[in-house]
């Protein structure tokens, strides 16, 4: 490969490139510096004649491997579009030309610091290949669907109806989940003003008319494995009995458990039968069976329902829920119709803190809960006094202020909604976090979540058997702008288990995960990486060698993606690869690598600027920039022309977890006087979009200090920031911050 | 053009030797410059304000204003009904509106109708003199009259509550109504911008039963026109222009104000700039004397 | 109910909102309100109630009856309209405050010597008789509704409006011989008598509620 | 552009906010013909002008730039920009839409050097940054917009400025003589993703938003807080540029009202405990915030960033509508007039900045849709059979934040899908 390697460097001397720079000297750098075949110039490169140029050139065989020095490699890409070769671009114009002042003095600066960005992107573009699916891919068009509650079956019907078969898995003996226990759902179409039928019944018919849908009742997960295109799931019988499917991906549709009001003693919760949840309430409407709901203990008529919000939810207290399961106060509002429409007579009293009824539709509700009578009350229950004929709610009304109470012969609890979500595989290491940093203070809320779990999905990955949580046991990803992500690539979870949530919404978020499910399989069939980095054909490969088997890169995959042969050598699944480089940036004997993103491709770079001598009063700094945001942030920078120094050459990175510590200290080696690690915020509001890749980064760079201290180098030579991509103003002032340290410090005395 | 007719409810108020009947004599004015004919409802009673709830309840409320509108009906069948009292059109209207939506309390009120003989039908518009000139007129045309601008006058325009809430004048805004300022505009004299108590309340009838507590608001008003630079403060309202105008003595005495600023009505200023005398615009019915008003009326 | 008054849970029941809803001039609006309380900053004279009407209604639903029914508040009501407009839940504000005014009264409840409560009666009075306000009389019966040496007193008081009053001849002397009528007083007064019938009956109907 | 190839199977997008980009990319990226249409001269719709998200105070940006990286690198994906929707006839799976183009006056050999920016001297109101700065007659509406390519005011069309325009530019990008253009396409299903507009303030008449010069909206204050905003990142008042450090938020301003829009709009009492932080962030502990709510919907995960707000002493909750807003004329403070109805206390507070949460207002009137639709009264397109082969995604559908909004538009993604496949005889 390497032997055929042809390397042609276009120049673009459009946008004041050429006004700015010599382009004459940035072609003899290409071809006798970077070893470029050939180097060209042109006038307005990203013109359909400059782009004909290059494209001319690769059908005449005449390059492999292009560098394209003109703008910003996120600028005109519809442009510099080409198939088949690799290409890097050299960042003339936001990167060089638009980040330094047009002057005399600065002109040298300038020169060097584009012809370095030259003899750059020549030795990375030598290093690259133009990535191409391996063959591991196949396309699976199955499904498996994860429960069989409202979320699974309508998850598995709507990718149906796309012509992608699903299997629902059911661990109990009937379709329908906690929806199925409904008596009516909140209503989901205008005018928002009754409850509605949940429905239940037509979706299971509908499922059962479905061809392209399997369901297996009393069944479970014994064991998911593989990789999305190609998992193979072993399903278990109550019976004992397993069968084995091959699904392309998956959805967990797994719900959620009611919350165990026992632990709310408070509100005699136990003491009477005549204190019920929410879902018990539906029990009795369902039992009624269209009669009156009578009083549990007795028998007797109900004239005075209370309900209770936010019971046990939103609450700080030991055993309680800290968040707000967001349908209760709508499904009070139903519950209370419930009584309302049957017989107006009937007192029905909600007790709320904060009554919220989001949306077009739950206004119109709650509107329409008052229009019947049912009466809000914003307060706080503080007790129920269980009494012999009804029970005494006390409360603290909020408006009137007073301490007061309220008869009642039924009194529901609004408790909440726990995911169901299996065993996350973190909680050891989240636990031990927690310990350490607030001892005692860990989140109490949390507690009741992870009690006696099950793994739902049974995966077989090195890094758990499920899919990992957030906070409160959810399943959600963290992202707002991609909330479908889990951290398992190719499983994607609706539903309830991924944030408490209503009918309605279950659907919407179950007909969601089935389209990621169904990208994710096109995708996976053809090689593509999934978000973020979708449509990406590179994946890792390493070199078996090399490899020490330290398990670093299988422990590190932010995604779980990579597990352990029976010789402990990585299996990198690439199917279930993100391609963020976490791998690459933690393996120590640095044997990881992909086509066109290597420690090569960055460390040829780093090794082949122009380094001035000590003397010359010209310090290099080096950024290696997370590509999503910092780097765009310099590119910014240029586009308003803020200016930075001309010492730095930036080079942009998949991700700061792709950051090999060899790059570092290779650089510090080489004569670089300060080096700079821009990458996304870490922690419980983590932006990476690799979820690690920053932390991972900054606890590698913990361990810098020792190296620095080894080589006899000022700590302040390496930095490591969480840069976002709105930093246009910060990114540049970090820059120039390290130029002035450096000034201060000195220069580096590695300097050959 | 040719003229316009309307059912006309005068109100209690406007009647002679009442408090504004002043105000009667200078819409008639107006009227006679606009060619508009009013026709008087023959035998109307009290609307009871929105004051007269204690004795009366809602159904023999409601049906106080039916019989106005059912006498109306039968004697000036197809008119527009036009009220130039802010309580008077207000009453009027939120019966035919509330008898319009509620057909039990349209019956229980024509069962009480029918024993002084009349039925109501809800069949015409109740309208505000304002919106008779704002609409059927327009600013253009009210300006093409001036024969007198009312040139070198800075004029605060008091819109109030009754007139302006809960139904106002189409396309105003209930926090800050323009109509009256534009109407000062067309006739030549300045509105006072941004008159920021232009919508408070001046206490309404409470300024019998709570005087202290009216005046106080009176007291606001009647400070902020002046902290506008008026010269005079115009109303639409009978009630609003006898608070404002009355009570100044009072509060000078309590609150050691300086007060003393002429309260008229848009017809008051209309009459003037259309050229009629002191005497047709009522300026005699000004307890405290729009001097300048005068002058330009006797010029 | 150990340490809790009967009472005082008696109260929380829905009785009185329905009593109102039933009873009270637009008090079928009660249960739409959701405390948001722009009509309490709205009014003018908000300053001097006891209860605001957001409170009121609030109130009315934890079955406050004499609480209520006894207030002052609802007789501030200036009728300035603010707090229908601004609310975002369209309760006819100030027709309940009047609505719950008269029920009040007719309850026999109202607080006798609330000025507002003397004056509107007076004003319903005075209008009664002849189908037209006497302003006159209006303005005399008011001076004189706390007693003659209050009234003596207030008159003095007053004399300087009256003066002036009379002087632009917005006030008549006649009007206290005669003064403005309707014709029909007949009619009229069959008519408003009728009215009260109705009304009457349909409170008589449902009475306090069950 | 108008050489965009469609048909039955072609889905089309309306609208490029978040949900637009998202069902689009869904769905391309799944192997799906998408032609992308947009009002706006770029992609990414409101998002764009937001400073951070709640509940991560995360910046939009951050995703969008993963989203136009998919975008550039889809071949699937046509974008049309400053391109209105205004008729669609046929039925499911078989729609012909009408699409009116107008000029940008800058064609694709833009490279976005600003050489027109530069030279064109006339300057108008920023509507980016809601008319609060001017920007040039020839302009990039903001740093990251996607396509890249500047945009001509059509005002500067037939004066010096154009010319001067077309002179600076070396790569002859500028085409003075572009018409409007009106084009039909194709396509099987339609995702209906035009999104919101904030609830015109002025209408809120006691908030006296057109009277009071610091009275401002919440997404005006987004604007404030981006360094490339209108006061360049200053949380500073209006009318006279003093520190903004007394700040106070009016919930429901707009919503949850008859007299303005009936529905909750779900996002504003998120945004404005999202915007409590931004004046801390810039005055430390000299901030000063008070949120006048009727009920605080901090909905699911969302409470834990309430409790957060909460426990900051400097942020005071006040359950109360506001009833009016009066300026003190001497100080310019807006003061805030109402009852705070837990225990009926009285207030009249002078703040620096009154910030209205105001409203989401669904972008498309009801009552000029261009499309047979089942919509609501709050103007939200309701999930019909009726609609046949078009679906609402975000907040075209309901009034949803962002992160629901891009579930909603996954979803739509999936229904547009199996009706063309259901065209392609694909869907099994």
């Amino acid at each position: 490969m390497a032997d055929e390697m042809k390397m042609g460097t276009y120049i673009c001397t459009g946008c004041g490139i050429g006004d700015r720079l010599d382009a004459s000297q940035m072609e003899m750098i290409a071809t006798r510096e970077g070893k470029a075949t050939y180097a060209k110039t042109h006038d307005f490169l990203c013109s359909q004649a400059g782009v004909d140029m290059i494209q001319a050139d690769i059908d005449a065989g005449e390059v492999s491997n292009a560098v394209i020095a003109a703008c910003s490699r996120r600028a005109k890409n519809e442009a510099f579009n080409f198939q088949d070769i690799a290409v890097s671009r050299a960042n003339l114009r936001e990167g060089v030309i638009w980040v330094r002042p047009d002057t005399d003095e600065a002109r040298e600066t300038t020169q060097e610091m584009a012809d370095d960005y030259i003899r750059m992107a020549c030795f990375e573009a030598k290093h690259m290949h133009a990535p191409k699916p391996s063959d591991e891919q196949s396309l699976n068009k199955h499904l498996l669907v994860v429960g069989g509650g409202i979320t699974g079956m309508t998850a598995a019907l709507e990718a149906a109806k796309a012509g992608y078969p699903a299997t629902i898995v059911e661990k109990t003996g009937q379709l329908g989940g906690m929806a199925g226990r409904l008596a009516k759902k909140i209503p989901t179409r205008s005018p928002y003003a009754n409850p509605a039928e949940t429905e239940v019944a037509d979706l299971i018919a509908e499922i059962e008319a479905n061809s392209n849908v399997t369901v297996c009742l009393n069944s479970t997960v014994a064991k998911t494995e593989g990789a999305p295109g190609r998992f193979d799931v072993e399903i278990a019988t109550e019976s004992g009995s397993t069968s084995t499917i091959q699904v392309g991906a998956v959805i967990q549709a797994s719900g959620f458990k009611p919350y165990d009001a026992n632990q709310l003693p408070e509100f005699a919760y136990g003491k009477t039968p005549d204190v019920v949840t929410q879902a018990e309430l539906e029990d009795l409407v369902k039992a009624a069976n269209g009669d009156a709901v009578k009083r549990p203990s007795d028998g007797k008529e109900i004239s005075e329902v209370v309900f209770v919000q936010c019971a046990g939810q939103r609450s700080d207290k030991e055993g309680h829920l800290s968040y707000c399961s967001g349908f209760c106060c709508n499904a009070s509002i139903k519950q209370a119709m419930y009584f309302k429409d049957a017989n107006a007579g009937i007192d029905t009293t909600v007790i709320f803190t904060d009554l919220r009824t989001p949306g077009s539709g739950g206004e119109d509700f709650y509107r329409s809960g008052q229009q019947k009578g049912v009466v809000f009350t914003k307060g706080v229950v503080s007790e129920v006094e269980p009494g012999s004929d009804g029970h005494t709610v006390k409360f603290k009304d909020l408006i009137l202020d007073e301490d007061t109470a309220i008869q009642a012969d039924l009194v529901v609890l609004a408790t909440g909604m726990l995911p169901n979500s299996g065993v996350d595989p973190y909680a050891a290491e989240k636990a031990a976090a927690a310990e350490e940093e607030e001892g005692e203070e860990a989140d109490k809320g949390d507690v009741v979540a992870t009690v006696d779990v099950e793994s739902i999905l049974n995966l077989d990955y090195r890094q758990g058997s499920d899919v990992p949580q957030l906070v409160h046991g959810f399943t959600d990803s963290h992202f707002i702008c991609f909330p479908y992500e889990t951290r398992r690539t190719g499983i994607y979870t609706a539903g309830p288990v991924r944030r408490p949530m209503d009918i309605a919404q279950a659907r919407e978020d179950a007909t969601g995960a089935a389209m990621k499910a169904i990208h994710a399989v096109e995708n996976a069939g053809k090689g593509r990486a999934a978000h973020p980095r979708s449509g990406d054909l590179s994946y890792p490969t390493f070199r078996k060698e090399g490899c020490t088997q330290c398990k670093r890169c299988t422990v590190e995959c932010p995604f779980g993606a990579i597990n352990e042969d029976e010789e402990r050598y990585p299996t990198f699944n690439e199917s279930r690869c993100r391609r963020c480089g976490t791998c690459m940036g933690a393996c120590p004997v640095r044997v990881i690598s992909f086509e066109n993103y290597s420690v090569d491709t960055v460390g040829a770079q780093i090794k082949n600027v122009d380094m001035p001598d000590e003397f010359d009063e010209k310090p290099r700094i080096l950024v290696l920039a997370c590509e999503n945001d910092a780097y765009p942030a310099l590119d910014m920078a240029g586009q308003n022309h803020i200016e930075y120094s001309a010492f730095v050459r930036v080079i942009p990175v998949r991700c700061l977890g792709s950051v090999n510590t060899i790059w570092v200290t290779d650089a510090l080696n080489s004569g670089y006087d300060g080096v700079i690690l821009m990458g996304c915020q870490k922690g419980d509001d983590y932006q990476c979009h690799f979820v690690k890749g920053s932390e991972l980064a900054h606890t590698r760079m913990s361990k810098i200090d020792d190296t620095l201290q080894q080589l006899n180098l000022e700590t302040e030579r390496v930095m490591t920031y969480e840069v976002a991509i709105t930093d246009v103003q910060r990114a540049p002032k970090l820059i120039n911050e390290m130029a002035e340290t450096i000034e201060k410090i000195g220069m580096s005395p590695f300097k050959f | 053009m040719a003229t316009k007719e309307y059912s006309f409810y005068p109100g209690c108020s406007s009647q002679e030797g009442a408090s504004s009947s002043n105000y009667l004599v200078s819409v008639e004015s107006m009227c006679e410059e606009l060619d508009v004919k009013l026709n008087t409802i023959p035998d109307w009673n009290c609307c009871s304000a929105s004051i007269g709830y204690c004795g009366g309840g809602e159904l023999p409320r409601l049906t106080l204003s039916a019989r106005n509108l059912a006498l109306s009906e039968e004697h000036n069948p197809g008119q527009d009904v036009v009220a130039t009292c802010a309580a008077c059109w207000l009453a009027t209207r939120e019966t035919a509106e509330r008898l319009g939506e509620d057909d039990d309390l349209m019956a229980e009120t024509n069962q009480a109708l029918a024993e002084a003989g009349l039925t109501f039908k809800n069949e015409n518009k109740i309208r505000h003199m304002v919106e008779v000139l704002i609409d059927d007129f327009g600013y253009e045309e009210l300006g093409k009259h001036v024969k007198k601008p009312l040139e070198g006058i800075k004029i605060a325009g008091y819109v109030g509550c009754q007139t302006n809430r809960p139904f106002g004048i189409e396309g105003e805004s209930f926090e800050n109504p323009k109509y009256l300022d534009k109407l000062v505009e067309t006739l030549g004299a300045e509105p006072v911008e941004n008159y920021e108590k232009k919508v408070s309340c001046c206490g309404g009838a409470l300024a019998f039963s709570e005087p202290e507590k009216s005046q106080a608001l009176i007291k606001e008003i009647i400070e902020s026109a002046y902290d506008g630079g008026a010269d005079m403060i115009v109303t639409p309202c009978p009630v609003c222009q006898m608070n404002v105008e009355v009570y100044q003595d009072k509060i000078n005495a309590k609150y050691g104000t300086k007060f003393h600023i002429p309260v008229t009505y848009y017809s008051t200023l209309m009459s003037v700039a259309y050229g009629r005398s002191a005497k047709d615009s009522a300026l005699g019915g000004q307890i405290i004397r729009a001097k300048q008003l005068e002058d330009i009326a006797n010029k | 109910m150990s340490d809790m008054n009967v009472a005082m849970v008696e109260r929380y029941r829905n009785n009185f909102l329905k009593e109102v809803e039933h009873n009270v001039e637009e008090g079928d609006w009660v249960k739409m309100c959701m405390q948001c309380g722009v009509c309490s900053g709205s009014c003018p004279l908000g300053p001097y109630w006891d209860h605001p009407p957001q409170e009121l209604f609030m109130m009315i639903r934890a079955g406050k009856r004499e609480e209520v029914l006894t207030s002052t508040s609802m007789w501030m009501c200036t009728s300035c309209y603010n707090c229908i407009v601004r609310c975002p839940r369209e309760l006819p504000i100030t027709h309940i405050m009047h609505g719950l005014a008269h029920y009040a009264k007719r309850l026999g409840l109202a607080p006798k010597e609330q000025p507002t409560f003397k004056f509107s009666q007076h004003f319903w009075n005075n209008l009664v008789k002849k189908g037209r306000v006497n302003e006159l009389k209006l303005g005399l019966s008011l001076y004189f509704m706390n007693g003659l040496v209050e009234g003596i007193k207030t008159s003095l008081n007053m004399a300087g409006i009256g003066l002036g009053m009379l002087k632009t001849k917005r006030m008549s002397p006649m009007e206290m011989i005669g003064g403005h009528s309707v014709k029909d007083t007949k009619g009229f007064h069959a008519m408003l008598k009728k009215a009260e019938e109705i009304e009457a009956a349909r409170v008589e109907k449902y009475g306090k509620g069950s | 552009m108008t050489d965009i190839v469609a048909t039955n199977q072609t889905i089309l997008v309306v609208g490029g906010g978040i949900s637009g980009i998202t069902a689009a990319l869904e769905a391309a990226e799944t192997g799906k013909d998408v032609v992308l249409v947009e009002k706006r001269p770029f992609i990414g719709g409101r998002i764009t002008q937001l400073y951070k998200y709640f509940p991560k105070l995360c910046f939009p940006t951050c995703g969008l730039e993963i989203n136009q990286r998919r975008m550039k690198a889809n071949a699937n994906l046509s974008i049309v920009t400053m391109a209105e929707v205004t008729d669609i006839a046929g039925s499911t799976g078989d729609y012909t839409a009408i699409i009116k183009i107008s000029p940008r006056y800058v064609n694709e050999n833009c490279t976005g050097c600003g050489a027109c920016a530069d030279a064109v001297e006339a300057e108008f109101d920023n509507e980016f940054n809601y008319d609060m700065d001017k920007r040039k007659g020839a302009y990039l509406p903001y740093n990251m917009a996607h396509p890249q390519r500047y945009v001509l005011d059509p005002r500067v069309i037939g004066t010096a400025d154009a010319d001067k325009a077309k002179e600076a530019c070396k790569y002859g990008a500028i085409d003075l003589d572009m018409q409007e253009e009106t084009i039909e396409l194709k396509a099987g299903a339609v995702v209906w993703a035009t999104g919101w507009r904030p609830y015109d303030a002025g209408k809120i008449q006691p908030y006296g938003y057109d009277r009071i010069d610091n009275v401002i909206t919440s997404v005006e204050l987004e604007r404030m807080m981006d360094p490339f905003g209108p006061t360049g990142g200053k949380l500073v008042r209006p009318s006279d540029g003093k520190e903004a450090k007394n700040v106070a938020f009016i919930q429901c301003a707009g919503s949850r009202d008859r007299n303005h829009l009936r529905h909750c709009s779900r996002i504003c009492c998120m945004a404005s405990l999202k915007q409590s932080t931004y004046i801390r962030e810039k005055y430390s502990d000299d901030g000063q915030v008070t949120i006048y709510y009727i009920d605080i919907r901090a909905i699911d995960r969302f409470e834990d960033f309430y409790k957060k707000v909460q426990d900051d002493p400097k942020v005071k909750f006040v359950k109360s509508k506001v009833a009016k807003i009066e300026e003190d004329k001497a100080s310019g403070n807006p003061v805030c007039h109402g009852v705070d109805t837990e225990g009926y206390n009285r207030y009249a507070e002078a703040h620096d900045l009154v910030v209205l949460a105001v409203g989401m207002e669904p972008s498309v009137d009801k009552d000029n849709f261009p499309v047979d639709i089942v919509i609501n009264q709050d103007g939200f397109i309701e999930p019909d059979d009726a609609n046949g082969g078009i679906f609402a995604a975000g907040s075209a559908s309901d009034a949803l934040d962002v992160n629901r909004a891009v579930q909603h538009a996954t979803a739509s993604a999936l229904r547009a899908i199996q009706i063309v496949n259901r065209v392609a005889g694909t869907e099994g």
